[in-house]
């Protein structure tokens, strides 16, 4: 580690500020941040959403987002100070010596290109090789970041590619100019935990091999710790505090870095086992699917009042058609799903609105599933309104009392927009909305998968309370095995539309394990700094053996 | 259904009416052959007019012309038996001459000899035959059917042809002259109504139908002193401005129908001459005789005092034409009644009548298109915003200008309307204002009148003739269901290229279709 | 060196137009408050222009009879008449007073665009809503409709529609909004199947919500944004469709007053250098601009850009 | 591949579907004209005999549903009739004249397309600058002047100077050059016409991506602006500017009938238009059938283009 210290340094900042503008104001959202980085050393910063650090690594590379300016600071980038120089050379400069990692590759690759396409781009236009060496170039990198089929894979359109295998072609395509600064922006944060594994030692691997500087950026303190050198943790544009990787973990300083660290430790206490009573909710040897290909093939499980099932799968499990088939949404091919033990018909068209009561949703991304054109009065009122027949005044203080439960203060909320909110105050508003109908079950669909550490704790922690108060029971879609451990009661997990396991949470996260089970609970990254080498290890050991 | 075809309707219907109140009477004899152009015309040239009323449905079937682009073009390619000379007298054409039986009923024309078609085929009594016959018979449907249903039978006599009439007509010779009934070659007793073939001054070279035509001068034609372009070109320009455009760039010659407009704007154009020739042509609102209102002559009166008929001319016809005093003649005919009170716009009065009509206000609804004459709607504005003075409320209800003469015209109890005008009142008279006759728009009927249109026309006594149609003139004014504010001219530009003989005829526009013979490249 | 000049007022006048763009949007920043300010303060001066042009066309076009010097259908003097004290704009082809035709015509044409565009985003929005909604049969059925209603050339269905049932302005109205409906209904239905996917529309189905709430509480306040925008360029087509239509003699009925037929009146004065056709055909430019000025600022809110 | 290829025929017999439709409607609304070919041909001269000769010759007195069935028989062995107005074969009346009016929509697309996307393009690139608004509120302004008027206006500028010629009078025997320089007028008046529409499709179909991440991800490696629009923005807004395209391609072909009258050019607008009046059936059932035909094979090929330029479609996983 120290020996990085040593090497000349690479990017120099000094009082960094940047300002972004809303409805024509300008406001500061970057407030001074110092950064000094040396060759071939990776910086972590982190930080929650609004935290600025993808604002302060665009700014490394002397670019500023539409809407947003740099307004104070210099940036010194070997010598060139990025905010005077001209934007030609700044463009110069980007994709050959200052390269970029989006967060979803599957969005950053055109779409109407080929990857070795965009591969080449970045070398041949800023002349470094022509286009049949930057093609041989890619194979080679390809094969280094470890991807199936190099010599091919370049001439597949993104679209037909993986999202980690994207991942890993991004970060060649950023390495075609072999760059002295590679900026990563939460390179995979979108992808699943096995698949983050392969990426990130891939990326860990290149970045060594080729003794590239990097600024990692991430909201997950478990993956920087793999990656980074050092560690700067941001809050709301300011610094909070850095240090190396070890000893940040070990000892954070700020009462706020120290509350990062704490999310982790949250668990609802266990609750007794079940007895016979019967599942609020059943699903009965359920099998569907579109078209002729079946998604679910014979899925059982129970959900009984007051519990939690945790629903676990990495995507294309099948975890989201099921609760599709629950809703009534999607017609089970075989099979039926029992409501209190009462058969529910298949097609929610034909449920009666007393069935459509009972079950309600909360949806992962609360910006699509809150109508934005709605005030919170008539997004939370309507079911309590359609349901209860509740009118006027009635309606008035059921809305208000809802919005007490989910916390926000009624005065205060009443007539906003779903705009005017939070990602986690959005996510209130849906668990509000499901509430309002009074239901028996709710289904929560990777309820908190879009929102920081420290917002769905709030969030997991007020589905808990909702529960004991209103004895819910809930189905609680998830591939994040930190939520599960946090809030389940039992664990069905599934794969390829099959439930590979199932079972009450402390028997799950105890060995014996399902091989698959094991995979996922060894792929959750641990803050530890030599997990990631001593899992591959301990992998490499296995197949081996 | 288009603009474009309003000045079409027009010609086409002002000779059909005409040409049927032929079989009526006509004082015009028979004269020889003689030239109208007074300065000396010079050859050569290609002369390029621009024309309204083309139409992609155009035909070579004489039986179907009825727009002036056809006519005009047909001047070119054929021949009639008989001509209407630029003064309004009577010539022969292909007929060298012709003579009546004593009771007019049957006539005998001389055919030309040593006319030879653009074919090279000969002219023979045969054609002249087949060529009328083309339009007579169960299976004609020819728009000339009805002017030749008073022919019975036709013979050869020589190098004559015999027509025997169902009953005596002075003016059969005039109805030879009918556009329709032109002269084409023969064989087998039928002509081929499309070969574009004819004795005319210029032969075909190319013909788009609804674009262009072009002629060439026709080396052998047998008229001296006639035809002396070296090629002639017709465009059908639909667009008004589009046909001032075309004048002014100088991508052609001669245009017609002069948007009145702008025709002050374009007088003052360099090198462009404003030719207007007036004649019997003017615009008409005629009222339903039979219905109310209008059956109480005290709301007839009023109406015709709550026009102005001088801001008419003038911003109707652009200053060309001259006002009209409720009845059909004109200012230059013999029998004008010059002495008559010319009516003028006088609210006062007209609220008088219409107390004597015993209301205090009136509304009507006054239907126009612009296919009844050019600038008949606003025409029609003008009338009703005057008339609002006089406490006559007129709706003006434009029309589609498709179908308005099927839809509207003897349809709506007050609707505008024109008439190409007759050389004789008595003609005219008994065209539209005579009881009973197809064509009275106003569905009219005046005892006296009726009377004295009878007596005048076998009234052979010149000064008591012209006391007769002074009292009908005057029965008209003041009685009449026809408002009669304007006399229009027909207007028309050329480039000062073009040289105009001295005397212009008025029966048509375009030199009464005979421009392209009897005009001239200075 | 005319040209040079005329260049100078040209960018005087568009000078004075920004200028009074940016006055315009400064003053209706300060006299409003709230959300509809913080909204006002992201147009831009083009935008600060459109408002104010439309505002001044609604103002005139509601006190037309305050403004105009004349009446209407008032004839007040010859054919043609110059600019003068007295007719600021002269006089047209029958004598009346143009300024007083063009602040009535404001009026009356702005009137039946409105009301036809209305009544073609009416209908053409709750089909496309609707078809985009329901899905399945009825959605083919009224898209084959609307595709065969299409491939017929607007200017001559019009045409025909306008010869078969005759030339009233409400003939008119619903013969124009007929074919402008079909263009909606795409728009509409495209737009709406970009909605009908969103979770919200889903959590509203499974509330148990009827077809019609669904369309019009649920998709339609989304579908604004786009809706607006067409509803701001077909409302100024309209214009130039009925000027077309009275190109071929089936325009609005006289003595009213519109821009359109006015243009094809005087059009051919252009021949002679005259301006006063410019004049009609500047009224609908200039409102045609100044709507989409606002229609592109609406736009460009709703992309999110911010730039 | 055969994606597109099932697309295709599955179009092209909806396409005939549409027509077939489109035919029965035309043939509706001729029947519901008031007055028919006799009546308009003759005029006022009409009289009940001669109109009933007419019909008698012309077959007009068949019942309707004769009529159409005789005239859809006829159609379907490619034998389109013959007008009644006057007797010549519709293929030979229209042929000349749907040369004419492609000649002039081409004519008008290969400026106006190309003028436009640059624009467009630049537009984009220079968005909100005082570029960018000066070509907008000028294609604002192009497009809110009625077709006719920018006919009299070029005229005015363009003609009266004697550097073109005011009528598009062409024939057979006109030569390409000379066909070009004839008709710049008509072909620059459907160019101001259309322009506006597909520009401002472009530019803004681009700038609706440039908030996309791979426009930011091309940016942060270093492109040029103009190449970003060009390569990266530009391959991704083509589906809705080939839309536009194709609309406008097809009112050139259908919908200028207006300027074919200002400048006394012989295409298939007028022909439509005088037929209409006429109530020449066989030629408007002809001429609506061509306009059909163009606009679905239009927005086919604009929907096969469209499908092609996106690889998601042409590329499955």
């Amino acid at each position: 580690m120290t020996s990085k210290t040593e090497k000349p340094v690479l990017l120099t900042i000094r009082g960094l500020r940047i300002e972004g503008r809303s409805e024509e104001t300008w406001s500061e959202i970057v407030k001074g941040v110092d950064i000094t980085l040396h060759k071939g050393e990776v910086l972590g910063l982190i930080g929650e959403s609004g935290a600025g650090k993808s604002t302060i690594g665009l700014a490394a590379m002397g670019f500023a987002r539409d809407g947003c300016r740099i307004s104070g600071g210099t940036i010194d980038f070997d010598g060139i100070d990025l905010r005077k120089a001209p934007e030609t050379e700044r463009r110069g400069l980007r994709g050959k010596r200052i390269a970029y990692v989006a967060q979803s590759a599957a969005a950053s690759f055109n779409p109407a290109h080929k990857l070795i396409d965009q591969y080449c781009e970045a070398p041949v236009q800023h002349g470094v090789m022509d286009r049949s060496e930057a093609e041989g170039d890619a194979v080679e990198l390809y094969r280094r970041m470890r991807l199936p089929n190099p010599e091919e894979i370049g001439f597949r359109y993104p679209h037909q590619v993986s999202g980690g295998q994207l991942q890993r072609a991004m970060t060649a395509m950023a390495m075609a100019c072999r760059p002295d600064l590679i900026i990563f922006d939460e390179p995979t944060t979108a992808l699943d935990v096995t698949t983050q594994i392969e990426v990130l030692s891939a990326i860990r691997d290149i970045v060594a091999q080729f003794d590239t500087a990097a600024i990692y950026i991430t909201h997950d303190l478990a993956v920087v710790a793999q990656m980074a050198d050092k560690i700067k943790v941001l809050l709301k544009g300011d610094e909070v505090e850095e240090a190396d990787t070890r000893t940040m973990l070990a000892n954070p300083q700020q009462d706020y870095t120290k509350s990062l660290w704490a999310v982790r430790s949250y668990a609802r206490p266990v609750q007794p086992p079940v007895t016979d009573a019967t599942p609020v909710v059943s699903v009965k040897a359920v099998t569907a699917g579109y078209g002729a290909v079946d998604i679910l093939k014979n899925i059982n499980f129970d959900i009984h009042k007051r519990r939690t099932v945790a629903v676990v799968g990495e995507s294309g499990s099948g975890k989201s058609t099921a609760a599709r088939v629950i809703t009534g949404l999607l017609s089970p091919r075989q099979g039926q799903v029992l409501f209190d033990g009462k058969a529910l018909p298949p097609d929610y068209r034909n449920r009666s609105r007393d069935q459509l009561r009972q079950a309600q949703m909360i949806y992962q991304m609360a910006d699509t599933a809150l109508n934005p054109k709605l005030r919170l009065r008539d997004l939370i009122g309507r079911p309590a309104q359609m349901y209860l027949g509740l009118q006027g005044k009635a309606l008035t203080e059921r809305i208000r009392n809802l919005l007490e439960l989910i916390e926000l203060e009624p005065d205060q909320y009443i007539d906003r927009l779903p705009s005017e909110l939070s990602g986690g105050q959005k996510q209130r508003i849906g668990i509000a909305r499901a509430l309002a109908a009074e239901p028996k079950f709710i289904i929560c669909d990777e309820v908190t998968s879009a929102l920081d550490q420290l917002v769905a704790e709030g969030i997991l922690k007020l589905l808990d309370k909702l529960q004991s108060e209103f004895e819910l029971a809930y189905m609680f879609i998830t591939h994040d095995l930190a939520t599960v451990k946090s809030i389940a009661d039992e664990v069905v997990v599934m794969k390829d539309g099959r439930v590979v396991e199932q079972g009450p949470k402390p028997e799950m996260f105890q060995p014996p394990h399902d091989p698959y089970t094991e995979l996922l609970l060894s792929s959750v990254p641990e803050m530890d700094p030599d997990w990631l080498t001593n899992l591959l290890n301990e992998r490499k050991q296995k197949e081996n053996s | 259904m288009f603009n474009s075809h309003n000045d079409g309707g027009l010609s086409r219907r002002g000779l059909l009416k005409g040409a049927t109140a032929l079989s009526a009477s006509a004082l015009i004899l028979p004269a020889g052959m003689r030239s109208a152009a007074a300065a000396e015309p010079k050859k050569g040239g290609t002369l390029r007019i621009a024309i309204t009323g083309g139409s992609t449905t155009d035909s070579l079937d004489p039986a179907t012309w009825s727009e002036l682009f056809v006519q005009v073009f047909a001047a070119c390619r054929v021949n009639y038996l008989t001509e209407i000379a630029a003064d309004g007298s009577l010539v022969g054409e292909l007929a060298e001459s012709w003579e009546a039986s004593a009771d007019a009923a049957t006539w005998r024309f001389k055919i030309r000899s040593g006319v030879t078609f653009h074919s090279g085929k000969s002219l023979t009594p045969e054609d002249v035959v087949a060529s009328i016959n083309h339009h007579r018979g169960e299976d004609s449907k020819s728009a000339a059917k009805p002017i030749v249903e008073q022919i019975t039978n036709i013979e050869i006599d020589g190098e004559n042809v015999v027509f025997t009439l169902t009953a005596g007509n002075a003016d059969f010779p005039f109805v030879m002259s009918d556009y329709h009934l032109a002269i084409l070659p023969s064989a087998d007793g039928k002509i081929d109504a499309t070969s574009g073939d004819g004795t005319g001054g210029y032969i075909i070279d190319s013909w788009e139908a609804g674009v262009n035509a072009k002629v060439k001068r026709n080396p052998n034609y047998w008229k001296e002193g006639r035809a002396h372009f070296d090629a002639i070109e017709l465009y059908s320009i639909l667009d008004s401005a589009a046909r001032q455009n075309a004048l002014i760039t100088g991508e052609v010659d001669v245009i017609d129908k002069v948007d009145t407009n702008t025709v002050g704007l374009l007088s003052r154009a360099p090198g462009i001459k404003i030719l207007a020739t007036t004649g019997t042509q003017h615009f008409v609102f005629p009222m339903d005789y039979r219905a109310a209102p209008f059956s109480d002559n005290n709301v007839r009166l009023a109406l015709k005092y709550a026009l102005d008929r001088e801001e008419m001319v003038e911003k109707i016809l652009g200053g060309y034409g001259a006002v009209g005093n409720d009845h059909p003649i004109g200012p230059g005919d013999q029998f004008f009644a010059a002495d008559l009170e010319q009516h003028a716009y006088d609210p006062d009065k007209a609220k008088f009548h219409l107390k004597e009509a015993g209301m205090d206000s009136l509304n009507v609804q006054l239907s126009a298109a612009d296919a009844a004459f050019a600038g008949a709607v606003d025409a029609a504005v003008l009338f009703s915003e005057k008339a609002a003075a006089a406490g006559i409320n007129i709706e003006v209800v434009r029309e589609p200008n498709d179908a308005y003469w099927d839809n509207v015209w003897m349809k709506k109890p007050f609707c505008a309307s024109y008439w190409g005008g007759r050389p004789t009142p008595d003609w005219m008279f008994t065209t539209a204002y005579a009881a009973g006759v197809p064509w009275n728009e106003s569905f009219w009927d005046n005892g006296r009148f009726n009377e004295l249109l009878l007596s005048a026309r076998s009234e052979l006594d010149f000064a008591k003739r012209k006391d007769m149609y002074h009292e009908m003139q005057m029965i008209c004014q003041k009685e009449g269901s026809t408002i009669t504010p304007m006399f229009a001219s027909y207007v028309m530009a050329h480039s000062d290229k073009v040289a105009t003989p001295d005397v212009v005829a008025t029966n048509w526009g375009l030199d009464g279709f005979r421009c392209v013979e009897r005009w001239w490249f200075a | 060196m005319s040209i040079l000049i005329n260049l100078f007022w040209v960018a005087v006048a568009v000078a004075v137009a920004m200028g009074a763009g940016w006055l315009f949007r400064a003053a209706a920043i300060a006299l409003t408050k709230g959300a509809t300010a913080r909204m006002l303060r992201t147009a831009p001066v083009t935008a600060g222009f459109g408002m104010l042009v439309i505002l001044i066309y609604v103002v005139v076009a509601i006190f037309a009879p305050l403004i105009a010097p004349f009446q209407e259908r008032e004839v007040v003097g010859a054919q043609f008449m110059v600019w003068d004290s007295v007719h600021k704009l002269g006089t047209d082809n029958l004598g009346r007073d143009m300024l007083t035709r063009l602040i009535y015509a404001a009026r009356n044409t702005v009137g039946i665009a409105f009301a036809t565009t209305a009544l073609a985003f009416v209908a053409g929005s709750v089909l496309g809503l609707l078809a985009a909604t329901v899905g399945g049969w009825l959605d083919q059925v009224l898209s084959r409709i609307v595709d065969i209603l299409m491939a017929i050339p607007a200017l001559v269905f019009a045409l025909l529609l306008l010869t078969i049932f005759g030339t009233s302005v409400l003939k008119m109205v619903l013969v124009i909004a007929t074919i402008d409906a079909t263009r909606v209904f795409r728009l509409a239905r495209s737009v709406a199947q970009d909605i009908v996917v969103m979770d919200y529309i889903e959590a509203a189905k499974l509330r148990g919500e009827g077809l019609w709430r669904l369309i019009t509480r649920e998709i339609l306040p989304n579908a604004m944004a786009p809706l607006v925008a067409e509803f701001g360029l077909r409302f100024c087509f309209v214009f130039l469709m009925i000027s077309a239509l009275s190109f071929l003699g089936l325009g609005v009925q006289p003595p009213t007053a519109d821009w359109g037929s006015m243009v094809r009146e005087n059009a051919s004065l252009i021949t002679f250098g005259d301006i006063t056709p410019l004049l009609p055909a500047g009224a609908i430019a200039l409102l045609t601009v100044a709507v989409n000025f606002v229609v592109d600022w609406m736009l460009h809110r709703a992309s999110g850009l911010k730039e | 591949m055969s994606v597109i290829w099932t697309m295709i025929a599955k179009r092209l017999g909806l396409g005939l579907l549409t027509l077939f439709i489109i035919s029965l409607i035309i043939f509706g609304a001729t029947e519901l004209l008031p007055g028919d070919l006799a009546k308009s041909i003759l005029g006022q001269s009409a009289t009940p005999e001669t109109v009933a000769a007419f019909r008698r010759e012309l077959g007009l007195d068949l019942p309707a549903h004769t009529r159409y069935l005789n005239w859809l028989f006829g159609a379907l062995q490619g034998d389109f009739g013959t007008s009644l107005a006057n007797k010549r074969p519709i293929s030979d009346l229209i042929a000349t004249r749907l040369g004419n009016t492609l000649f002039l929509a081409l004519y008008a697309a290969a400026i106006s397309v190309p003028l436009s996307l640059t624009l467009g393009v630049l537009a984009a690139l220079y968005r909100n600058s005082i570029f960018d608004r000066a070509v907008n509120a000028l294609a604002l302004t192009s497009i809110s002047f009625p077709e006719f008027f920018v006919a009299y206006i070029l005229i005015f500028v363009l003609a009266q100077s004697g550097l073109f010629p005011s009528m598009a009078q062409v024939d057979a025997r006109t030569g390409f050059a000379e066909m070009l320089y004839r008709t710049f007028l008509p072909a620059l008046t459907l160019t101001l016409v259309v322009t506006a529409h597909m520009m401002r499709m472009t530019r803004a179909a681009i700038i609706n991506l440039l908030a996309s991440p791979y426009i930011e991800m091309a940016r942060l490696k270093g492109i040029k602006p103009m190449r970003v629009i060009l390569r990266h923005a530009l391959p991704n807004a083509l589906a809705p500017i080939i839309t536009v395209v194709a609309l406008n391609l097809a009112y050139l072909i259908t919908g200028v009938v207006v300027v074919e009258v200002v400048f006394v050019y012989p295409g298939l607008g007028q022909l439509m238009v005088d037929s209409v009046a006429k109530r020449d059936f066989p030629v408007v059932q002809a001429v609506a059938l061509i306009f059909a035909a163009a606009y679905v094979l239009l927005n086919l090929t604009a929907d096969v283009l469209s499908t092609l330029s996106n690889p998601r479609l042409v590329h499955r996983k």
